[in-house]
């Protein structure tokens, strides 16, 4: 059976034009659509068989029921649990692992919080002048990606969204427009730009500033090199922003992880105001995973704060820094996870894992993968977008609905929250809280 | 020989992240990419080792030429290797350090540790 | 909707629509809906306080993409209004951008039981309904914004309002909306090329006028029985000297027939649209014209959207009005233009009592409902939260009622209130019976709620009820504020959700939305066209487009068939 | 005068988890007029749950005090995960004994503390008075905002006897900060009003300032590329170079000043 209008449940590109080919409840082949990553995903791997509990270190199969109770049992008891991921799993999950959070006092935060959280800051100080990437196809005839590299991270972004994709005004594909990429390495993406322009690892701020000078019209103050990029190069990246109709900047984590975090987005926004002041600029962060904008807008509209929120004396307390995954893991704070469609043993710096390491984990996940080398319990989801369906956010904010292709035993991540939260409700009824 | 060590994402390491416990995912991450004049100064030829030490901690993984680094920059595709080396220190934005982390590079006679044992560091 | 009877006796209610004003009256309700009597109910004891239908507000931003924009980098005004979780309740936070829990309680504790969300980008609507489903106790609909669609600019350009027509029973179906919303028509088309449009100025590459897109829409939109007319945010918002394209504006619909017995075109937020002078130096009210073309004309009715004085967020589709604003203030600003549909500008923004330009703006909102002599022409509004967050309702209600409490604020504020502004000569004070008519009567009629149950008290009206703690007599301005804020009781669908100011339950709200009905074969014809913008220009897929009904699980379905 | 010694006990910070104690309850203005049974039974929030400042603290009262100015508050013990330390304090004083959590006054208006060790981040968040002393090295954001405001510190001194983090005196707009030590990148960052001084060295100070004054005495590292320099100035007998900034936010609002060696 060939199924149509399948949705990419991968990167934040939140592709939805899958043709996939289904047959005794098995997804055969992806015909179309899908770029590498995400056919590899779609085509599935290894499963977690069975829920299970650590008992004497080693993980032994129990039922779901037992799972559940054991997860709801530890977090119920925790004076600072962490729930973290979110962002690989649908808004409906989200809104359950919410209230979760809520009635346990913990502290909840996804994975915006090692990539995008830091855009999320600069947005908090500057706001964002965007666009939808339909937006982008139909208009843009400069592109620019700045410490990003769709090549290997958003492998369709390029074609469906900006430098090869045809729009209206840009019926001619990349034709149409110029490419100009900046970044310490030169990356496949680099390769194909018009321009690159290497920048030394760390100093983005600085060329930022120099940009904005420039757009501004200092050209005066403006050294022979900074960051180092010469003047005359800077000169060419500006020119090219002032002629254009309609720029875009795409930036990664190239810029969100590197010296200066947060202010290097602050400072990409303000050279997009100031370039606002010639042409229409807008600029949008290159979001990872497929939903982890969809956690922090569910986040929003439930707390009023995105990520990283403390919810220990009943109400939001938002501070990343202090309230985000890696600072409560490295500072030993926390006495308790869950991780949900997650991989904090392969993604977080090892300082927290050590710390994981002691203090009881729950995993739910499709997939076992390092983090449950070291969880406590361990409970199988469905796989969203295949075997579950669900709303999600693409990263420019357009929400998408996941389509189920196959069936499957496995409980969907929305489904084991609401049992964890019956069970913690319950426990803590019996506790006469 | 000293670096800066950049992580980040790579087609390979994305195809298989459903699949972390795998030789494919092993072979596609616990690697280094650098510089060729950078390998040669160090001695090492591609599928070589070479043991990256930061102030966070040291980790063995396979040389791999190229990935379009300038001299003194190298890459670790996102993942446990690299976590071993990066810092959780986020200067107070929740962001840890995993670019721009002075890093020194040596050949290594060691084995790339696959996950799970690397996961054993932790223990304990 | 609470099974079982209740009776709220010794109130003195005030149900416009209904003719009754001030009366002694019991209310009886039973499974949800206002009866003739009850058996065996439970009982309120009013005591001799005001009593009205739960309020309906025409126009507030609460749910979807721009509000939560609004929200996510507001972090600053969401400490302003922390509350922990109750057995009852959920987190709340925010000040002018609440959460969706915090809003749904705080209208419920002013007695407000429907709240429109006034613009809801039609590729996004899946999010304004996840948001509005997230709404605790309120009724919700959301009107989508369909006149800088591509769609809408080509077939207003053929001249096929038929064709139009079609494209917006689509549309609306495809978001579950309610009706036809217009913001700044053509400008935000333009605002993708940072341009933006006068009335008459061509929208470019469209080769239309936003006159001719206000006018096809406003015909096409009574082709159907719509409970609600065309919603119109009216070009050039904010700029001095805009009351001109204002009146011009209206006139472009005068001579439609609407449909049903309600205005042609209602005109949102007109304080930001009443403006004279030329620029900001000599900038002054125009209110006294405005409120004058309303009360000569019978095809447009308009909402205030008065200001309240302070920090608040401003959010609108009106990309262009946005950046000026930000350039004014150089505060944060976001931007989201929507592929072929629409866009939206944020900005925070400080009115103060000690800026000219703000004490005016403060003035003319008030002048509007008090220069309008019928009071079923005019909607009381903040455009919350762009004059400033709908919790500043019961200081309007105040002032309204107490030209005592006018001349007071006036006094503390900027002296050009006295030279460039008509409200201190003002004597008019409205009655409860106004007050009712201009939240509640006035403006479930101009949505067409009122055959559905809203706004009013009559027999097969939604059981819902605002019991304020205030007697009919009380003059004291700052008493029926306080009262206004949190009710003595708020009753929805028959079940107590306030009691003395507390929220004591969290039903579930409705989400209203209309299916208009359009011949088979006229959809057919428009489907090929929208199907070839899908094909080459959406950067979604025609089938994962319309949103589906899980987004709905509480819905209320009005049809609107094609007129005969 | 009056002494409260407040020392945590040591099994607070026993466990493998090292939860914080957070008592911006305790404050000389809030505690002025209790008596020892009272302040224990002060409620702090330790993670999730509430708890009695005599279950986490062994209490000890010295003297009487008539006014919140006569109160000193003696913090002792392993202060490391103590949080919001003065945090809102109005009057009256301060001292920790050791390394100090985040928030250490925070909002305060008057009074003074001392932290003798380091103070980790958001020390003298949105300062509005007082004096802040931290003999030790303060942690990012010192001074700053609070997530998306447009004002850090606004008055008051603070004083770092060490090293600053990231981010001193981000959005300030009043008041003073000394910093004996280096500044990590940033510091300055958006400042409209107030002074720094950093005695040591500096990455990127003054960017997107509009108002305000940074000193730098020793080196700059990656100085901004939008700084107009103006003129030669001397301060305290020494030469610098004074620089207009930040052009980067347009000639018209750039009002801040930065002296560099």
């Amino acid at each position: 059976m060939e199924i149509t209008d399948v949705v990419c449940a991968l990167c934040g590109c939140v592709c939805d034009d899958l043709v996939v080919e289904v047959e005794d409840n098995e997804v055969k082949k992806v015909k179309k659509g899908a770029c590498s990553v995400g056919k590899s995903k779609l085509m599935g791997h290894g499963r977690i068989k069975s829920p299970a509990i650590r008992e004497n270190g080693s993980l032994k199969e129990c039922s779901y029921d037992d799972a559940i109770k054991k997860a709801a049992g530890i977090l119920a008891a925790a004076r600072r649990p962490l729930l973290y991921g979110w962002s690989s799993t649908v808004c409906e999950a989200d809104k359950v692992g919410i209230e979760l959070a809520e009635e346990i006092g913990a502290v909840i935060d996804n994975t915006a919080s090692v990539c995008h959280g830091p855009s999320v800051l600069a947005i908090q100080d500057v706001g964002l002048p965007s666009c939808t990437l339909g937006e982008v196809k139909n208009r843009a005839d400069l592109v620019i990606y700045w410490g990003a590299n769709p090549t290997d991270a958003h492998a369709n972004h390029m074609k469906r969204y900006s430098y090869i994709s045809k729009g209206y005004w840009t019926a001619e594909g990349k034709k149409d427009k110029k490419l100009i990429v900046v970044d310490v390495r030169e990356t496949k993406t680099a390769k194909v730009a018009d321009v690159f322009i290497r920048i030394e690892q760390g100093k983005d701020f600085l060329v930022f500033s120099a940009l904005r000078a420039l757009l501004l019209g200092y050209e005066d103050v403006v050294p022979e090199e900074v960051g180092g990029v010469s003047k005359k190069d800077l000169l060419e990246a500006v020119r090219l922003m002032k002629e254009a109709k309609f720029g875009i900047t795409f930036f990664g984590m190239g810029v969100t992880q590197s010296t200066g975090r947060h202010n290097n987005i602050v400072n990409a926004i303000q050279m997009t105001r100031a370039a606002h002041t010639h042409t229409k600029f807008s600029i949008m962060p290159m979001r990872g995973h497929y939903n982890v904008n969809g956690f922090n807008q569910v986040c929003t509209w439930e707390t009023g704060y995105p990520f990283s929120v403390d919810l220990s004396r009943g109400y939001a307390w938002y501070n990343p820094g202090e309230t985000s995954s890696t600072d409560l893991l490295v500072r030993r704070e926390c006495d308790a996870a869950l991780f949900i469609a997650t991989d904090p043993g392969a993604h977080f710096p090892g300082e927290s894992i050590r710390h994981l390491a002691k203090i009881p984990v729950i995993q739910i996940d499709p997939f076992a993968n390092p983090t449950t080398e070291f969880a406590d319990v361990v409970i199988p989801a469905a796989i969203s977008g295949i075997e579950s369906e669900g709303n999600v956010y693409r990263m420019d904010n357009i929400p998408i609905r996941l389509r189920k292709v196959v069936d499957t035993e496995y409980l969907p991540d929305e489904e084991i929250l609401e049992k964890i939260l019956e069970e913690v409700r319950a426990i803590r009824e019996k506790e006469g809280e | 020989m000293n670096a800066r060590l950049i992580s980040g994402r790579t087609i390979a390491q994305g195809q298989n992240l459903d699949n972390k416990l795998s030789e494919e995912y092993y072979n596609a991450v616990a690697i280094c990419e650098m510089n060729e004049k950078d390998m040669e100064k160090i001695g090492v030829s591609a599928d070589e080792n070479v043991e990256v030490r930061t102030s966070y901690g040291e980790v063995v993984v396979k040389a791999k030429e190229g990935g379009g680094n300038p001299e003194g920059i190298a890459f670790i595709p996102m993942g446990p290797w690299a976590n071993a080396v990066v810092s959780g220190d986020t200067h107070g934005a929740g962001m840890p350090q995993y670019k721009g982390i002075d890093a020194e590079i040596e050949k290594s006679e060691e084995k790339v540790l696959p996950v799970k044992e690397l996961m054993q560091r932790y223990m304990g | 909707m609470a099974e079982g009877e209740l009776l709220i006796k010794n109130g003195v209610v005030y149900d416009p629509i209904n003719g009754v004003n001030g009366e002694k009256k019991d209310i009886c309700i039973r499974d949800g809906k206002v009866v003739e009597e009850v058996k065996n109910p439970k009982v309120i004891d009013a005591g001799g306080r005001v009593v009205m239908p739960g309020g309906v507000d025409i126009h507030s931003h609460i749910a979807g993409g721009k509000v939560n924009s609004g929200r996510l980098f507001r972090p600053e005004d969401g400490r302003r209004g922390l509350e922990a979780k109750t057995k009852v309740c959920r987190m709340q936070s925010g000040y002018s951008v609440p959460n969706t829990f915090a809003t749904g309680y705080r209208y419920a504790k002013m007695g407000y039981t429907f709240v429109m969300e006034a613009a809801m980008p039609p590729l996004a609507a899946r999010h304004t309904h996840e948001e509005i489903v997230d709404i605790p106790i309120l009724d919700n609909a959301a009107l989508p914004l369909i006149d800088n669609n591509w769609m809408t600019l080509d077939y207003v350009k053929s001249g096929d309002i038929d064709l139009l027509t079609a494209y917006i029973a689509w549309i609306i179906k495809a978001t579950k909306g309610y009706g036809v919303k217009i913001v700044n028509p053509g400008g935000t088309e333009a605002w993708a090329w940072g341009k933006n449009c006068d009335l008459n100025d061509t929208v470019p590459y469209f080769d239309v006028t936003p006159a001719e897109i206000v006018k096809s829409l406003g015909e096409a939109n009574e082709k159907f029985e719509m409970p609600h007319s065309i919603h119109v945010h009216t070009n050039m918002l904010g700029h001095p000297g805009n009351f001109g394209v204002t009146m011009a504006t209206y006139d472009l619909v005068k001579g439609i027939k609407p449909s049903k017995d309600r205005q042609v075109l209602h005109a949102t937020h007109t304080q930001f649209h009443s403006y004279g002078g030329t620029n900001w130096g000599d900038f002054e009210s125009k209110a006294d014209a405005i409120a004058d073309y309303v009360n000569k004309n019978e095809h447009v009715t308009i909402d205030i959207g008065s200001i309240i004085l302070g920090d608040t967020t401003t959010m609108t589709a009106d990309g262009p009005m946005e950046y000026s604003l930000y350039q004014i203030t150089g505060r944060k600003w976001t931007n989201h233009d929507v592929e072929l549909e629409t866009g939206s500008g944020i900005t925070p923004f400080l009115y103060s009592g000690k800026s000219p330009v703000n004490t005016i703006q403060w003035a003319i909102g008030q002048e509007l409902a008090l220069l309008v002599k019928d009071p079923w022409k005019v909607a009381l509004t903040t455009d919350h939260p762009n004059a400033g967050p709908f919790i500043g309702y019961p200081i309007l209600i105040s002032m309204l009622m107490s030209k005592k409490r006018r001349e007071e604020s006036a006094a503390d504020m900027h002296s050009a209130i006295y030279d460039r502004a008509a409200l201190p000569s003002i004597d008019r004070e409205y009655d409860l019976y106004e007050i009712a008519i201009i939240t509640r009567g006035m403006t479930a009629k101009a949505l067409g709620l009122h055959e559905h149950g809203k706004g009013h008290l009559g027999v097969g009206a939604d059981g819902d009820v605002a019991i304020y703690d205030m007697s009919p007599e009380e003059r004291d301005a700052g008493k029926i504020q306080k009262a206004f804020l949190n009710t003595k009781y708020t009753i929805k669908g028959g079940e107590i959700v306030v009691k003395d100011g507390e929220v004591v339950a969290t039903p579930a709200g409705k989400t209203y939305f209309v299916t208009p009905e359009c011949d088979d074969t006229l959809t057919e014809e428009m489907l090929k066209k929208l199907k070839d913008k899908f094909e080459h220009y959406y950067s979604v897929t025609f089938n994962n487009y319309p949103v589906q009904d899980a987004y709905v699980p509480n819905p209320y379905e009005i049809k609107a068939p094609m007129r005969g | 005068m009056q002494t409260i010694r407040l020392k945590l006990k040591e099994e607070v910070m026993s466990g493998n988890a090292r939860i914080p104690v957070e008592v911006d309850s305790l404050t000389p203005d809030k505690l002025v007029g209790k008596n020892e049974a009272e302040i224990k039974a002060v409620k702090v929030w330790w993670g999730n749950k509430e708890e009695n400042t005599g279950e986490l603290f062994d209490v000890r009262v010295e003297g009487e005090a008539g006014s919140a100015e006569e109160v000193k508050i003696v913090m002792e013990g392993d202060l490391s995960r103590v949080k919001h330390i003065g945090d809102g304090m109005k009057a009256g004083e301060i001292e920790a004994i050791g390394d100090v959590d985040m928030h250490c006054g925070a909002m305060m208006t008057g009074g003074k503390i001392t932290v003798k060790g380091n103070a980790d981040c958001w020390a003298g968040r949105e300062m509005k008075g007082g004096e802040l002393i931290i003999e030790g090295d303060a942690g990012a954001n010192l001074c700053a905002m609070y997530r998306g405001e447009m004002t850090g510190m606004t008055g008051g001194k603070v004083t770092v006897g060490g090293n600053a983090g990231e981010c001193a005196g981000q959005y300030m707009a009043g008041g003073e900060i000394l910093i004996k030590g280096n500044a990590e990148l940033l510091a300055g960052l958006n400042m409209h009003g107030g002074k720094i001084t950093i005695e040591g060295d500096a990455v990127m100070p003054g960017a997107d300032m509009t108002s305000g004054e940074i000193a730098v005495k020793g080196k700059v590292q990656d100085m901004m590329p939008s700084f107009k320099f103006a003129e030669a100035a001397t301060i305290e007998g020494e030469e610098y170079k004074k620089y207009i900034g930040d052009l980067a936010m347009t000639e018209k609002k750039a009002k801040g000043v930065l002296y560099v060696k």
